[in-house]
């Protein structure tokens, strides 16, 4: 009946390193080493895995409690494979950028590691509950690391952090519990193989009570609006590290569950309630986009700009056609790397200057070059110029869901009509979120980087060594998918089960 | 001849009165002697529970209900023993029989 | 093979001996006598797995039922009262101070004696099968906790919460012989099987009657597992009482009123028309205690009276549980509940006394710190705060798993939804303990907290349990009934 | 006859019991306690219970209630100072002691069962002492063993709690 999965060989590492860590190996080196490891060991799986044969593949599964059909299942398909594929390239970059801090280092990296565990346990598990308690395993340190490791007002970040999380994981956990007691009596299953595959059946009732519970569950862990508070504090007193792998990767869990359980299962009840996502989506791009340029630092400013952002692939999932979920999946990948490089970056400076405050800094780009090119790319990166991923995943999405829903112009009906269906009203002002993220990115980068320099930052030092090395990988892979998208796009797709 | 109605709306009436001297009076004695009177009352009601309904078996009360009410006594005695040392206790530490003194833990 | 009541009558025969042999050992140490009955109430722990059940599983004339469910709670009152009194061995220093004797330890054998006959009452309430047994067994579990509560003599706050017990349990015994007095005159039985069988057989009429009976049970049920409206005395009586047996009273003395409610409930649930009635009566008493437990736990200050909350928090919990007993899991759900109650309860009690004794104080603000003085305690309160919250890889995640799956399986919305604002308040007031521990700095004169040997084992095991069965509940639930 | 005496017995012990909680000296109540318990053997008495009406009277007006007197003597309580009754504890009583007493009279009224005159024993029952006996040390000899070891706790704990320095 056991049977193991080479996955959980990667579950295992980062573990196994916190272990070693908590004994007594160098902290630092052991983690580096560990999240390198994976990051190796991904590379074999992606080249491992039989693109042509799709579905899930390399299974395993330990039985936990046969009667409720619950099973430690790990496996993976293309969508997996590139979530874990982001989860493990910026899990070795906060590990590479992270300081270590001056009380309980040794601490710092457990909680590290284990979110690392809990994100490669989410996307690599193919049973429902245990994708939802991996990710709640990943949460806790994340809290850990605000309220402890973070600056400024970090207790109240974290506390507000906890509880909204909190709320909104028990809301998922509610759907979750809805969508095993859908299924037939005889049959139900946590394991998403079985539940695609009572849904291929026709089993499984489109309940709208349960996509609300998820689609809110998970919209509360994606920061949708008017749920997003919580997460620009946060972001903003994490220590770096947290915040690329929080904002990076663990906050793709909620569209990555949406996407593999709502759309399959759901895709009535998205249509019939995508006016309301709609409306939110749109409050996260322009409400939350006109914040954005209202901040007057950059932490905040970053972390306001990611819960934009996330109103993107709302879009692409809201659409429900293939060219916008694939969108969505490749802005999943591209927003993970994007945000862990800004985040990383401002940390660099923080550490540097002190302060990400844009009145006391200015022409930074003189002193350390390397430090403004890297921020430059990654702001152009995260504003979607072509060239990098985000141009690829934001015209997919914009494609697709302008050719979502009934058409509403030219002849319908032998009737001319003439005017914009809500997913083309949706999209069109959608697109002005592009402008509004140049207006603030650009306006960051000449704040920080250009303008007179400051006296007292005249000897800063450059970006060297590890972190320099790990930044340079994340804008290198941004660049090489943004050239050739298609290679994401063959592993992406096949993997999107639409109605 | 008194019905069983009459023994239950009595023994009612009991408890009803020991529970009102738990509601109402401040004295802990007072309120002790209340518990002891909805005992009682329950005691009559099994009382007469038992003799009313006679077992159809060989037409005798229940006497399984009179175990119960001696059980009862004895558990009240016990009850009241240990109660009344720890009143005593209580009493020695603070000088007050009385609830509304009892104040050390606050919300 | 041995018979079941045995183990019974060897826990009382190791309670007399333990007496007799407090009363000659003026020179030893009384320590030796926790020792002697820790190593005792395991040698019957062990035993218990020896027993021979009966196949109907009811002994003698009907008052004592072994079954599966006995047998586990039986087990549970042995884990339970071992670890009461390891913490009794750790809080020794408090009690010796607390109780007025002629020397330091006078008076302080019996503290670790009582609750040996605790334990008894606990073991004989989990094999109650007739009411009169139901009453004995309580009585002498309530009774005994009455001293226990009130133990230490020198501190005001032992004797009120001891006094507050002592009214409102003799109160609640007051209900419970009435309520057992109607339904007794209903149905012309006290045994649990018997009204079973009348029930079938009694006039419709008579119903009312019978509510009103089993309502006042519940009632007296109700204030022994802390259900709203009769949770008030909690706060109170938690913060007093001795630290070991605030944990044997949230433990032990809860779990035996979950046993005595799952046992009385089972006949009238047998009757449709019963059943209909009492699963709202349930609803609406999940409903209130959830709410009052979780939102009366956010605001408070002290680590005890947190606890206290949070047992009647649990307790709601529990209750939405009872409240599903229609599904078939749902009997499970609540035994597995409580299992993970009492590790994560003791837990975070084997926390709390060394940290007493070190900070001299139990509310939050001692735990200031704690991460730094003693990272393993620190650690061990994170896991139990964790487990009580209910995060994933805990066996606190799968209780509630367990039981929301059940509740929403019988179409308990309200309850779930009522559950979310619960588990949400409940983040708050644990996670309140890890920003004590993990991100307040400690006070100036916080040193290390020592830790004895016998509570580091106890709480290795139970962070042991906590995580092992967060991630295997299935060597939890095969062995439940 | 019987109902006379009932009537008269039933009256004197609520009027006793009522005595109890609205008295101001304890000693007072704890007298009206003895007479309520003594009136509430005597009913036991119509209802043929000899047995219980005996046990009733020596552990009740024989133990209990020199024990409330002793400790009442004990510590010296005078009659309560008039004290300011808060309104609240009033309406919540009221209306907890009014719900029942309304659920009580409900029930009574509404089942004939219950209205019948007492029924006639087979055999007579002189000597229900022997018959409590025999269901005592018969049926109910564990809850009897547990009510023995309840006393043993109980005894304990008065010692405990109750002895000035313990040794």
């Amino acid at each position: 009946m056991i049977s193991v999965s080479p996955l959980l060989f990667l579950i295992l590492v980062p573990i196994i390193a916190a272990a070693l860590v908590m004994a007594g190996a160098n902290a630092r080196t052991t983690s580096m080493l560990g999240s390198a490891v994976n990051v190796l060991f991904l590379f074999a799986l992606l080249f491992l895995y039989d693109e042509s044969a799709g579905s899930f593949q390399f299974l395993g599964s330990i039985p936990v409690l046969p009667q409720f059909g619950l099973n430690l299942t790990l496996g993976a398909d293309g969508l997996s494979l590139v979530m874990l594929f982001l989860s493990t390239i910026v899990t070795f970059a906060a590990v590479c950028v992270a300081r270590p801090p001056v009380d309980n280092p040794r601490w710092f990296y457990v909680c590290l590691l284990f979110i690392s565990a809990g994100v490669i346990g989410a996307f690599a598990s193919l049973d429902v509950l245990f994708l939802y308690m991996f990710h709640e395993l990943a949460l806790i340190p994340t809290f850990l690391l605000i309220g402890i490791w973070g600056s400024g007002d970090k207790q109240a970040a974290a506390w507000k952090a906890t509880v909204y999380l909190a709320t909104g994981s028990f809301i998922l956990l509610f759907g979750i519990i809805g969508l095993y007691l859908i299924q037939p009596e005889a049959a139900r299953s946590f394991d998403l193989r079985q539940i695609l595959a009572h849904a291929e059946a026709g089993l499984i009732p489109d309940n709208p009570v349960v996509y609300l519970l998820l689609l809110f569950g998970f919209g509360i862990l994606v920061s949708l609006f008017p749920f997003h508070t919580w997460a620009p504090q946060a972001y903003a007193c994490a220590p770096a590290p947290a915040s690329m792998l929080h904002a990076g990767v663990l906050k793709k869990f909620g569209l990555y569950g949406l996407i593999r359980l709502a759309v399959p299962l759901m895709p009535e009840s998205i249509q019939q309630y995508a006016p309301l996502l709609l409306a939110l989506l749109l409050g996260n791009i322009l409400y939350v986009g006109y914040v954005t340029i209202a901040q007057r630092k950059l932490d905040l400013m970053l972390g306001y700009s990611s819960v934009m952002h996330m109103g993107y692939i709302f879009l692409g999932f809201a659409a429900l056609t293939e060219i916008s979920l694939t969108g969505a999946s490749l802005m999943l990948l591209s927003h993970g790397l994007t945000i862990a490089a800004l985040f990383a970056l401002s940390g660099e400076i923080r550490e540097r200057t002190g302060t990400l405050d844009f009145h006391e800094l200015g022409g930074l780009a003189r002193i350390t070059p390397r430090l403004g090119l890297a921020f430059g790319f990654a702001a152009m990166a995260s504003v979607g110029l072509p060239g990098f991923i985000g141009f690829a995943g934001e015209l997919l999405v914009f494609f697709g869901s302008f050719g979502a829903g009934m058409p509403a112009m030219g002849l319908l009906n032998g009737q001319e009509v003439f005017g914009f269906n809500a997913y083309q009203l949706a999209t069109i002002a959608a697109v002005w979120g592009i402008v509004i993220s140049a207006i603030y990115m650009l306006r960051a980068y000449r704040r920080v980087f250009m303008g007179p320099l400051a006296e007292r930052w005249s000897r800063l030092p450059d970006l060297a060594g590890a972190p320099h090395a790990s930044l340079v990988l994340l804008l290198a892979i941004m660049l090489v998918f943004g050239f050739f998208p298609q290679f994401l796009v063959n592993l992406v797709t096949p993997a999107l089960i639409l109605p | 001849m008194p019905t069983l109605a009459h023994y239950l709306v009595v023994s009612g009436l009991l408890f009803a009165i020991g529970l009102g001297g738990v509601l109402l009076r401040r004295n802990i004695l007072i309120i002790f002697m209340g518990l002891e009177l909805m005992l009682n009352a329950a005691n009559l009601s099994l009382v007469a529970f038992s003799r009313f309904n006679l077992l159809p078996a060989d037409g005798m009360p229940n006497y399984n209900a009179q175990v119960l009410v001696f059980f009862i006594i004895t558990v009240a005695a016990a009850e009241v023993a240990v109660g009344l040392a720890i009143i005593v206790a209580l009493f020695r530490a603070k000088q007050t029989t009385h609830v509304e003194d009892l104040n050390t833990l606050k919300f | 093979m041995i018979p079941p009541f045995a183990l019974e009558i060897c826990v009382v025969s190791l309670g007399i001996f333990l007496l007799m042999a407090e009363s000659f050992s003026f020179k030893t140490s009384k320590v030796t006598l926790a020792h002697g009955a820790i190593f005792g109430l395991l040698c019957v722990f062990v035993l218990s797995f020896w027993t021979d059940l009966p196949a109907d599983g009811l002994q003698g004339s009907g008052f004592y039922v072994v079954d599966s469910l006995a047998m586990f709670f039986k087990r549970f009152a042995l884990l339970a009262t071992i670890l009461t009194l390891i913490l009794a061995i750790d809080y020794l220093p408090i009690v010796q101070r607390l109780v007025p004797g002629e020397r330091p330890e006078a008076g302080t054998g019996e503290f670790f004696i009582l609750p040996v006959f605790t334990c008894a009452g606990l073991m004989w309430m989990a094999s109650a099968a007739d009411f009169i047994m139901i009453f004995c067994a309580l009585e002498l579990v309530t009774i005994s906790l009455y001293i226990q509560v009130a133990y230490m003599r020198r501190s005001l706050a032992s004797l009120e919460a001891g006094t507050k017990f002592l009214i409102l349990g003799a109160l609640s015994t007051g209900f419970f012989v009435y309520g057992i007095t109607w339904i007794f005159g209903m149905t012309g039985e006290t045994g649990l099987n018997a009204i079973q069988k009348s029930l079938s057989v009694i006039p419709v009429a008579n119903h009312t009657a019978l509510l009103f009976g089993l309502g006042l049970v519940l009632v007296a049920i109700g204030f022994k597992i802390a259900a709203a409206p009769f949770q008030f005395w909690v706060p109170d009586v938690y913060q007093g009482a001795p630290t070991p047996i605030t944990a044997f009273l949230a433990v032990a003395s809860k779990a035996a009123g979950f046993v005595v409610l799952i046992r009385v409930l089972q006949p009238f649930f047998t009757v449709p028309a019963f059943q209909e009635k009492l699963t709202l009566a349930l609803v609406f008493l999940a409903a209130l205690t959830l709410l009052f437990g979780n939102l009366s736990a956010i605001p408070q200050t002290n680590f005890k009276r947190l606890l206290g909350y949070s047992s009647i928090a649990h307790a709601g919990y529990l209750l939405i549980g009872l409240a599903a007993i229609g599904d078939s899991f749902a009997g499970k759900a609540v035994v597995f509940y409580l299992g993970g109650y009492l590790v994560m309860t003791f837990l975070s009690f084997l926390v709390l006394v060394p940290v007493t004794k070190a900070a001299g104080g139990d509310d939050l603000a001692h735990f200031n710190g704690l991460a730094k003085r003693s990272p393993m305690l620190a650690f061990a309160m994170l896991v139990a705060a964790t487990s009580l919250a209910g995060v994933p890889f805990t066996i606190g995640f799968f209780g509630k798993f367990f039981i929301f799956e059940a509740a929403l399986n019988q179409g308990l919305y309200l309850l779930a939804v009522l559950g979310v604002i619960a588990v949400a308040s409940g983040f708050y007031y644990y996670f309140k303990v890890i920003r004590a521990m993990y991100w307040q700095p400690a006070g100036d004169e916080a040193g290390p907290v020592p830790v004895s040997p016998l509570s580091r084992m106890a709480i290795f095991a139970c962070v042991a349990a906590i995580l092992v069965l967060g991630v295997f509940p299935r060597f939890l639930t095969d062995l439940l009934p | 006859m019987q109902l006379a005496l009932f009537w008269l017995f039933s009256i004197l012990m609520l009027a006793f019991a009522l005595g109890v909680i609205l008295l101001r000296n304890p000693v007072s109540s704890a007298m009206s306690l003895v007479m309520s318990f003594i009136s509430l053997a005597a009913v036991f008495v119509t209802l043929d219970a000899y047995f219980i009406a005996v046990v009733q009277v020596l552990v009740y007006a024989g133990a209990v209630m020199v024990l409330f007197l002793f400790i009442i003597m004990l510590l010296d309580l005078r009659a309560e100072k008039r004290r300011r009754v808060r309104l609240s504890a009033w309406l919540g009583g009221g209306i907890v002691v009014g719900g029942f007493l309304s659920a009580l009279s409900q029930i009574v009224v509404s089942l004939p069962a219950l209205h019948v005159p007492k029924p006639d024993v087979s055999q007579p029952l002189a000597n229900d002492v022997a018959l409590v006996g025999f269901a005592l040390f018969r049926n109910f000899n564990l809850p009897f063993q547990i009510i023995g070891v309840l006393l043993l706790v109980a005894t304990v704990g008065v010692v405990l709690l109750s002895r000035k320095e313990l040794k």
